[in-house]
């Protein structure tokens, strides 16, 4: 076992898959010379080479467009979005092409690429550099969606995705690059679409990804000390989503929270909360909560981006209210 | 036009001498000493009298088969959307008679003689258009979206402009993998005022990939004169941003084609670089079958049929190796018997069980 | 009252807004001298000139981006969509650029635009001209979404939408442009966030919207032959929802069903079923009943777009879940 | 570089006998026989010593501005993205001073000068950096996103290449109101390849709207060598696709800048098209504030510092008008008290109340 950062077990699983299968290769803004604008690729360029490794233009749409029809032609291209911010602009071939291609030519050209890149808030980043995109990109079909939360499910998942047919979508976050954690010597892969119990509890069913779980864990932590016992699931993968772990917990704990840093309007919180109510609507004892940022573009100034964040005494009141007990 | 270094290129391939192609039944004509295309009584001599009438039969075939595709649609016998690419069935040939099997082309939703010049059965595509289990895409793309693996025809697109960029990533494998290959990717000159064709022309020419752009200015985008939407009366000067080459070619006449595109193709295959054509075409029909084409007039329309792809090369055969209408008709047809086949194919072909709707999302 | 189309309805709106209002002009592909793909700007170019009604090369980003920048300066756009499929193209100036305009200002920069176009499938055109965008628009704070269903509903509610001070997106659909309704004679506006009982009823709450509308009426009436009473709710505007009324209906008739054509992972219809399972929870009999497209891309075959679109058949049946009754 | 008729514009408002311009305080020097801009020694006579004075401070201002601004950053009185101008304030100022009040801008997020330069005050800038409630968006915007609508700077903007089409936009709203007014849109080397702006030049040229897109070529987008991303050394090119006029500026001279800006802007207002310059240039500093810049070696860095704008102009007012060190000294002075007022100002001013974050979602 190892002590890595988030960002080396990204770039472990990188490097791993590219030494494993020669048709991989990485390209995005500033992945090559300069190491990744968040050094998740740091190394690569001097082991695998400017062929494999390639620094793009700011041209979003146009280098994403590069990477599925490389996947048409049979390469394996990881496509690294500085944020996923930018990302939306490559939306058109991502949704409408990416993910309708398998599907238009009847099982043809498949499309084996990973778009990847930090989803969600930093820090103080203002209104055009902190949007969380899972609602979107969950919603369409031909797409599977990860957003791992420790360095040890990033570089599973992150292998997964890479030897995945499909288009995946790779939500990471600015924060989290120096998270640090356990990962085995060994080579390990973890399942898209397995969601994982990161702490078990009996009470109520926390379910939170990327940065939100560990506010979870922090959560559920605080309320331990009160006698209240949360366990703590992260679906790890949103799409497709471990349905029959959420629904066994909530079947045991009656009660559900989802921590979702997206906007609380539709997106993977309600839909969480859609498929619970509707599956485990007789062993509900209350409504799911959720929470959400709030719904407002996100500010610059500190105290206000923290406002609209979700925070620990967000989710705090949320369990409580699930288990009506006043705050 | 961007200067265009195609000439002074020495290309191996372009010597039947010394590379013969085996695969092609039309030879490029050689190059006068001013490297410009050869006049007719040139032509005459090189282009076989076989050649000429499968050239021919070729034609014909995109031609009746886009009429009967729009006969059945007429008779309400599929539905959605439908481009004819009659009229411009010229350049589609031309362009595919450059090619090896080995090359690769991805087009628009204007694309079913693209897809069966690459080598899909006419009945393939008749039978996706009725959204039968033949189909190309088994019917589940139906008029825009024609694909074959096998025979490298990466679609068939709906989104204008959207498969400019994949033909450079197929160009990107094509450079990965050090292959002498060249892609062939089709677009209207309405689409190239998209975005996302801009940032591919930095692409390839920055990553000097091999992609042949190919805008088939045909005058109009829907109902808007390409002329009303952007500030140059010449496409091909798109490449100039990028010092990527190019020039205009008449996509008319289907020697012309042929005789301006084989060079730059075999340059391109030995000297991987990007290039950009502009082919001056027409399309007769509407936009799409729905369009009665109110935007242009009569005359206009009269004027460009009067260089009908079709009839320009009968002409000449007429000229130049003495073949007559009889002759003519005769190849024709066999073009149209071939149509009856794969009308009748498409017929035939079952009706997807409604189980397929749910295949294909994911890849194993 | 005079019976129009829904094309004519939206025309209408378009032209009395341009005539009130010197500020609102229209852009879009063939939205001039073609009348509109779908002719729903039939004879504004005549009317109002080139300068106030412009045809577009196929640019969607810029031009959106045009749109948004002339509003900042002070006119009222409405840009045309051909559809709504293309306007993924123009999301990072919708989402990154029209919405959080006046956030990121603190207010000095209104954003005054309509994004209009059809949304959604219309028959048998595939996968990339199929796709219902709702889910992806309504997630975002800052836009306001409005999807009416009916020419009165369409031209009250476009008239709304020209007038609100924020970036409006309007979904129409291809299938009911030519469907006719009675449209008052004299001036009429509908507020944006107003929703609507189509039919009143007892038993369960059947909300839809756009095309669904009418698929929920055709099913409220075969319902009522077997004795079944649906309360047919069309919120007409997305976002905001009018929760109230969903709310109030829902504790009316303590079932609730939501017929949404977009895939089903998130998106409006699993907003509704949260919000009612949170807000509602002890007024619900039954889980709250969702109708949407299958999740698969759109295929081009009749029979097999048929059984991937929501039908008659799947909304009886959710109804009669949320009834407990067999099918 | 697209060929330009500004030249041959007569525009009244360049001839300041005329029609003179009260509101700028640098006039353009005349042009001699060939049209070329002047030497020295004819400079010498066209700027007053108090202009040049003026001009001397005001760049000043802007690289004391910036200076304190990263000296704040690494103290920890704000947080987030910060991008430096320092090395580029040649281009801002001589840019700025050919425009009118009434003139719009909009920018990326590397923009606190120009911010400045068209009017909103240090103070407000500074502020908004804080996080403040007296900065120029309340605190909500932050180093990326300066607005004034009054003083029609329209930010401020974090997305590359995002700001083109607004521009176009404020360009549309200039021609439909049918004013006399320019927008100078900034964007970078790294921009120039985004697809939205080549749309946007498509429309602003299509529609003749008078829009100055400005590449501040400082050769780099981050840590890549602009050379490394695109094909064509003279990014100024990408006009050509478009027949949009151009030409190409040393960003590093402000009264090279006024002098080349000058006529383009003048004949823009009577004549309304689009223009692209490029203008060269140099970021001293890293990307941001956390980039340490090690993509380039210490040699280019004062290759370019041995340009520096302000010395440029500093040496120049010594030799025309007989200043010297001390009396720049004293300007610089000036420069710096301005700055120390700002600072204290924003450190002074309140943080917003927590319901601010819940306004401007919506307007009324
Ligand atoms: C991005 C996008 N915008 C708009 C459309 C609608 N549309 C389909 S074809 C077309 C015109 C394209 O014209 P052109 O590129 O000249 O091709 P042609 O039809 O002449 O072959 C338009 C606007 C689309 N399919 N995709
Ligand atoms: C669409 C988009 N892609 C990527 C980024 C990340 N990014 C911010 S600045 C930058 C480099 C821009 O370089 P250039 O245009 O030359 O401007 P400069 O920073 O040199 O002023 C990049 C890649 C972004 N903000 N937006
Ligand atoms: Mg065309
Ligand atoms: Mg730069």
């Amino acid at each position: 076992m190892a002590t890595l950062q988030f960002r080396e077990a990204l770039g472990q699983a990188m490097a791993e898959e590219m030494t494993r299968d020669p048709k991989v290769f990485l390209m995005g803004e500033e992945v090559a010379q300069y190491d990744g604008a968040y050094k998740v690729s740091k190394g690569l360029l001097k082991t695998f080479g400017p062929e494999r490794v390639l620094d793009t233009p700011i041209s979003e749409a146009g280098f994403a467009g590069v990477g599925v029809g490389a996947a048409m032609a049979g390469l394996r291209p990881i496509v690294e979005m500085m944020t996923w911010n930018f990302g939306i602009q490559a939306f058109d071939q991502i949704v409408n092409h990416a993910a309708k291609m398998l599907y238009m030519s009847a099982g043809q050209f498949q499309i084996p690429i990973v778009f990847r890149g930090p989803n969600g808030a930093a820090h103080m980043l203002g209104a055009q550099h902190s949007q969380a995109y899972e609602a979107m990109l969950t919603n369409v079909p031909g797409l599977k969606v990860v957003s791992p939360a420790t360095p040890y499910d990033a570089k599973g998942l992150l292998k997964a995705a890479i030897r995945d047919n499909n288009p995946v979508i790779f939500l990471e976050s600015e924060m989290m690059y120096s998270y640090k954690g356990e990962v085995p010597d060994d080579e390990y892969v973890i399942p898209l679409g397995v969601g994982d119990i990161k702490r078990p509890g009996t009470d109520v069913t926390l379910i939170a990804w990327n940065k939100m779980l560990h506010l979870a864990m922090e959560a559920a932590e605080a309320l331990s000390r009160e006698g209240i016992s949360c366990e703590v699931l992260d679906p790890r993968t949103l799409q497709p989503l471990d349905e029959e772990l959420i629904f066994g917990s909530v079947r045991k704990t009656h009660r559900c929270v989802v921590v979702d840093e997206s906007w609380g309007f539709g997106g993977v919180s309600a839909q969480i909360a859609t498929r619970v109510q509707k599956v485990c609507f007789d062993d509900l004892d209350a409504p799911v909560g959720l929470v959400n940022s709030e719904f407002v573009l996100m500010p610059y100034a500190e105290q206000l981006e923290e406002a609209v964040l979700p925070s620990l005494a967000k989710v705090i009141k949320a369990v409580k209210e699930t288990l009506y007990l006043g705050t | 036009m961007g200067k265009s270094n195609i000439k002074s290129v020495t290309n191996p391939v372009t010597n039947p001498a010394t590379n013969p192609k085996p695969s092609r039944d039309v030879t490029t004509p050689p190059k006068n000493a001013a490297g410009e295309s050869t006049k007719s009584d040139i032509r005459a001599s090189v282009y076989s009298k076989e050649a000429l009438a499968a050239l021919y039969e070729e034609m014909q075939l995109y031609r009746r088969f886009e009429e009967r595709v729009l006969a059945a649609y007429q008779k309400g016998k599929f539905a959605g959307f439908c481009h004819l690419h009659i009229g411009q069935e010229a350049l589609a040939l031309g362009v595919q008679k450059t090619l090896l099997d080995t090359d690769h082309m991805i087009s628009g939703y204007r694309s079913h003689t693209q897809a069966i010049g690459k080598g899909i059965a006419p009945e393939q595509v008749f039978a996706e258009l009725f959204g039968k289990i033949d189909g190309c895409a088994m019917g589940k793309g139906g008029s825009m979206h024609m694909f074959s693996k096998e025979k490298r025809f990466y679609g068939g697109h709906g989104i204008v402009g959207g498969q400019t960029p994949l033909a450079a990533g197929i160009g990107f494998e094509i450079r990965y993998s050090k292959k002498a290959e060249v892609v062939v990717c089709y677009l209207g000159d309405g689409a190239c005022s998209q975005g996302q064709f801009f940032e591919a022309l930095n692409l390839v020419a920055t990553w000097k990939l091999p992609v042949l752009y190919i805008i088939e200015n045909n005058r109009y985008g829907m109902g808007t004169d390409y002329r009303r939407v952007t500030s140059v009366e010449k496409l091909a000067k798109r490449a100039d941003a990028f010092a990527i080459e190019s020039s205009e070619v008449d996509g008319m006449n289907v020697l012309n084609v042929i005789e301006h595109v084989q060079p730059i193709v075999d340059s391109m295959r030995t000297h991987p670089r990007p290039y950009l054509l502009e082919a001056m075409t027409y399309r007769y029909r509407g936009h799409s079958v729905s369009d009665p084409g109110l935007y242009r007039t009569k005359e206009e329309v009269a004027q460009y049929q009067s260089l009908d792809p079709i009839s320009q090369l009968g002409d000449f055969m007429k000229k130049s190796h003495g073949y007559d209408d009889a002759q003519l008709k005769d190849i024709d047809r066999k073009a149209k018997a071939r149509i009856d086949q794969a009308e009748a194919f498409a017929d035939a072909s079952p009706k997807p069980d409604v189980s397929l709707a749910f295949q294909h999302v994911y890849a194993d």
